[in-house]
């Protein structure tokens, strides 16, 4: 590491290394450019070490526990009880093995790492600061830059992190052990992962939630599937009800909650958890100076090659309006930012982007809802295939949910599907595809899928839209 | 022509399609990506063949496929 | 039903109700033809009743408790106990679910169920011979018949199924109590799926194979993976030797077994269980009174349309010559003949029939091998994504295995993938579309894949086939 302030150059400098940074540092080394990537506390970003990989790791094991303890029908008999201490030191791991590669795979294709925060001098150089004591600043004079700062939680007022009771995703990712009793603020979808979770660990866990519903960015129909999960997993949910403060109390905590007519409840428990959402990180690096303007929630404007309103200066992932705050999106922009400053012919056009929610049961979504494709003017055909109709889900155990396929009636093209089932998360990757690929329902519906496997729900729900499924009843 | 190892890259409904319209896929010239072959390439094939059959025939008026005993008619677009 | 020998007449006559059998029956249905279907013993075929559900029910079985009573790492401690009556109830439960979901669909798309077993009288009719005492027999005259009679394991001298002593799949299927010691002769899909699941059952395994290595017909590298982890389950595999024979023991058997230079050895057991492969069921039906004629080893020639030399009557699934032995083609195969019969402008030229094995970890292949992919006359471009890289199978705590796709070099087409690792069976459903619509290297890179997710592997494996890999060197 550079100690004292002298200027170096590079030809790109990315700020951040979450999963939009790095695969962008990646990238534009491959393509042979000088790159440098700056990161100010942990390589990965959110999502390696606070988001998605740690979550998933809980996850896991909080699955593993339950299902087991649960599974009598099946005739397993167990009593599982989870260690917190290992099951941490396991995660640590598990997230210490990723990071340690991304810096590896950084050093590998040439990447040149640099820790330190940094801001912005002017249009064309970059100031970094050290962590540590006298251990001073650089100048670090860029042809391109490509900013990746990501999100930081939410807080809302009165629910200082700082307190211990009050838990943000990463403390609650963090904890050293299982609350008796949780309180979860909003219903989206890490408050709905994380109450899954600790409900299967052991919690008694209490969900409040401003809006209607759960996941409300979700269809009903496959929100549902999730809260009626969530019901038996003893999970209490309260809708309409915004946090409003909350008290100490004997050995724990009070949470108060307010309806929208002034109605107060209250709840117990020994923390709550908030999980509100996530704003980007575009105020601390004095975007200014560089010449560009994030928009009133803090989020920047880009073009279809992420370009900033300053054409040498590109932004991805979190900080970014108009995608979806996803590691995979981040990623993609990434790759694309890094291409196009290297002159290929890239451009971010993605016809679907995938998400998934790892709630019990999983949802993997992509494209067009019906209603998405009515208002973009398509007159949708729906295709649906129950998971209870799936040899290969009766199998598992895991029965619940549905694949549902929307297409453009007269052409066939498939433009969205929503799974809500197991491993929904994984089978939307066909779905995805096809999109992309610009598949109609009958190249999914003869393209041959194996069997036993979750995946023919696909080929079946391609097949009802057709008037033609096997193993469902066609609308 | 998108048929290395006497293989063409269609998908499906294409391939389904060619049938449909009576038209040979190893006999097209795909447009698509690397030479994969298109809806659009299989109409034209099949209406370039309707064309020099109805020139042949001296007459303009859709041909009838046999496909499996039962005649289906080549549609134009 | 009907008693007596009274004559009735069809459309389409389908002999034999399993995954063929069935869905052939019902998309005929559906294409408006009136459609009989014959079966003689119980609905769903080998498949539902003795084949791919029951094996995957107990394989969900086993492994759920296998893991939890192996996941101290991940925090979980647990002495998991299985009740094989309370697991065999559960799985009778959705093999009977299914097999009456069949019937009842059959039903709903108005195909005449015929309890029976059929043998051709001619060209164009069947006589049908009812089960029971005085049940008569009926004749049923037909315009298209399709034959889908399937498969029967295969039995070896000196190994009689009728000894209690010596299973065949089926048996162990219906096991009633676990055997401390198993010997399993045969190495191929069947044979290691029951050997792992018995070995997570808690019997000491034994497998003898002829060949030098478990699962023949799949590359080293792959089956490798599979019998690295059936060491560490404690499964002993023995190659190059035959099984001779077997004699009672005190309270066991002995099984021998003879390799080519008639070496001799000898495994203790409770149980042995012969699994290796299955043959035709084309001997019963008379065919000669069709003027079909089954090659020497039993198997039926078809067109693309699946039909015989006798053009009216059609052969699909275990039956075929050409195609694999295995459900999914058995059902496209039927689906294919349904919509010949019915005029539709079908066959069956399918680019890439995947096939997955349910071992631990998992199989799932498509298409053509590096190997043939080089004797078709490609140059193979290939891409490996090992799952040690991959975010989401570490946080499931499954790594082994890896990712790889085939293409061809010049035009990036995908030819064929071969993937051993966690979810693979579902894993292969993207790849398979792939394919099937002409998808090259390129599109599956560029297509966002949902992280994280194990699908994010074939993403990286296309990646690295175009020297562009983040996760992974490329080569
Ligand atoms: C609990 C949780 C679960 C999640 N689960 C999923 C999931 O399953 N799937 C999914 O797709 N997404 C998930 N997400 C969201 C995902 O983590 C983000 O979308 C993703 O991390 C965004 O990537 P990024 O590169 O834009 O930013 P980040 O990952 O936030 O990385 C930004 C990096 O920039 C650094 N940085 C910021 N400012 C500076 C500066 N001035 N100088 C130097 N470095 C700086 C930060 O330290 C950080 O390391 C989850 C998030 C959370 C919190
Ligand atoms: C243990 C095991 C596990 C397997 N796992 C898988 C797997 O995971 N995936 C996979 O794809 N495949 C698997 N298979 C193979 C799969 O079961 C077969 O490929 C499939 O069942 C073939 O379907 P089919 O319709 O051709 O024949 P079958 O399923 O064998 O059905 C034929 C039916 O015809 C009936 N029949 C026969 N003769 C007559 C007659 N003369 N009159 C009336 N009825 C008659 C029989 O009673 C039977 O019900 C497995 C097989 C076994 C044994």
């Amino acid at each position: 590491m550079v100690v004292g302030d002298i200027a170096t150059g590079t030809d790109v400098l990315v700020i951040g290394a979450g999963p939009g940074g790095y695969v962008a540092a990646i990238r534009a080394a491959q393509q042979g450019l000088d790159t440098t990537l700056v990161e100010k506390d942990a390589f990965g970003g959110t999502c390696l070490n606070y988001g998605c990989i740690p979550s998933k790791a809980l996850i896991t094991s909080a699955d593993l526990a339950h299902e087991a303890g649960h599974a009598e029908e099946m005739g397993i008999h167990a009593d599982p009880v989870v260690d917190m201490s290992q099951l941490r030191d396991w995660k640590d791991g598990v997230v210490d093995q990723l990071t340690g590669g991304v810096e590896k795979l950084c050093k590998a294709n040439g990447v040149n790492l640099v820790e330190g925060t940094a801001r912005f001098k002017d249009k064309n150089a970059v100031r970094i600061a050290h962590g540590g004591e006298g251990q001073g600043s650089e100048t670090i004079e860029f042809e391109h830059c490509i900013i990746a700062t990501g999100s930081r939680v939410i807080q809302i007022p009165g629910f200082d992190f700082a307190n211990e009771q009050v838990w943000s995703s990463r403390d609650a990712l963090a904890a050293e052990t299982v609350p008796d009793d949780l309180v979860v603020v909003g219903g989206g979808y890490i408050g709905m992962e994380l109450s899954t979770t600790f409900a299967k660990l052991g919690s008694n866990v209490t969900v409040v939630e401003m809006l209607d519903d759960i996941l409300p960015t979700y269809e009903s129909d496959v929100a549902r599937v999730v809260r009626k999960r969530a019901e038996l997993l003893g999970i209490d949910m309260h809708f309409g009800e915004g946090a409003s403060g909350w008290r100490e109390d004997d050995d724990g905590i009070v949470v108060t909650t307010e309806t929208e007519d002034g109605e107060e409840s209250e709840y117990y428990a020994d923390k709550v958890l908030v999980a509100v959402g996530r704003s980007p990180v575009t105020d601390t690096m004095e975007l200014e100076n560089a010449g560009i303007e994030a928009d009133e929630r803090g989020f920047i404007e880009v073009d279809d090659f992420r370009r900033t309103d300053v054409d040498h200066i590109y932004a991805i992932g979190d900080i970014v309006a108009d995608t979806p705050m996803l590691a995979h999106v981040a990623s993609q922009e990434g790759v694309v930012a890094a291409e196009h400053i290297a002159g290929e012919p890239v451009a971010f056009d993605s016809q679907a982007v995938p998400a998934a929610v790892f709630t019990d049961p999983e949802i993997g979504t992509v494209g067009m809802t019906e209603e998405e494709a009515e208002e973009a003017g398509f007159t949708p055909a729906i295709g649906q295939m129950p998971f209870g109709a799936s040899g290969r889900a009766l199998t598992t155990g895991h029965a619940e949910g549905f694949v549902r396929i929307v297409a453009d009636e007269d052409s066939g093209f498939i433009l969205g599907a929503q799974i809500v089932g197991p491993e929904a998360s994984e089978l939307i990757a066909e779905l995805a595809l096809a999109i992309e690929m610009g598949a109609r329902l009958e190249d999914v519906a003869a393209t041959i899928h194996t069997h036993p496997t979750l995946a023919e729900a696909v080929m079946e729900a391609a097949e009802n839209a057709l008037g033609q499924a096997i193993h469902t009843l066609n609308r | 022509k998108a048929d290395s190892g006497g293989r063409v890259f269609a998908s499906p409904s294409v391939r389904r399609l060619a049938r449909e319209l009576d038209v040979d896929l190893a006999s097209v010239d795909g447009s698509g990506p690397s030479g994969r072959v298109t809806e659009g390439d299989v109409r034209s094939a099949a209406e370039s063949a309707e064309a020099s059959a109805s020139e042949d025939a001296g007459e303009d008026r859709p041909r009838n496929v046999e496909i499996n005993g039962k005649s289906a008619t080549a549609k134009r677009d």
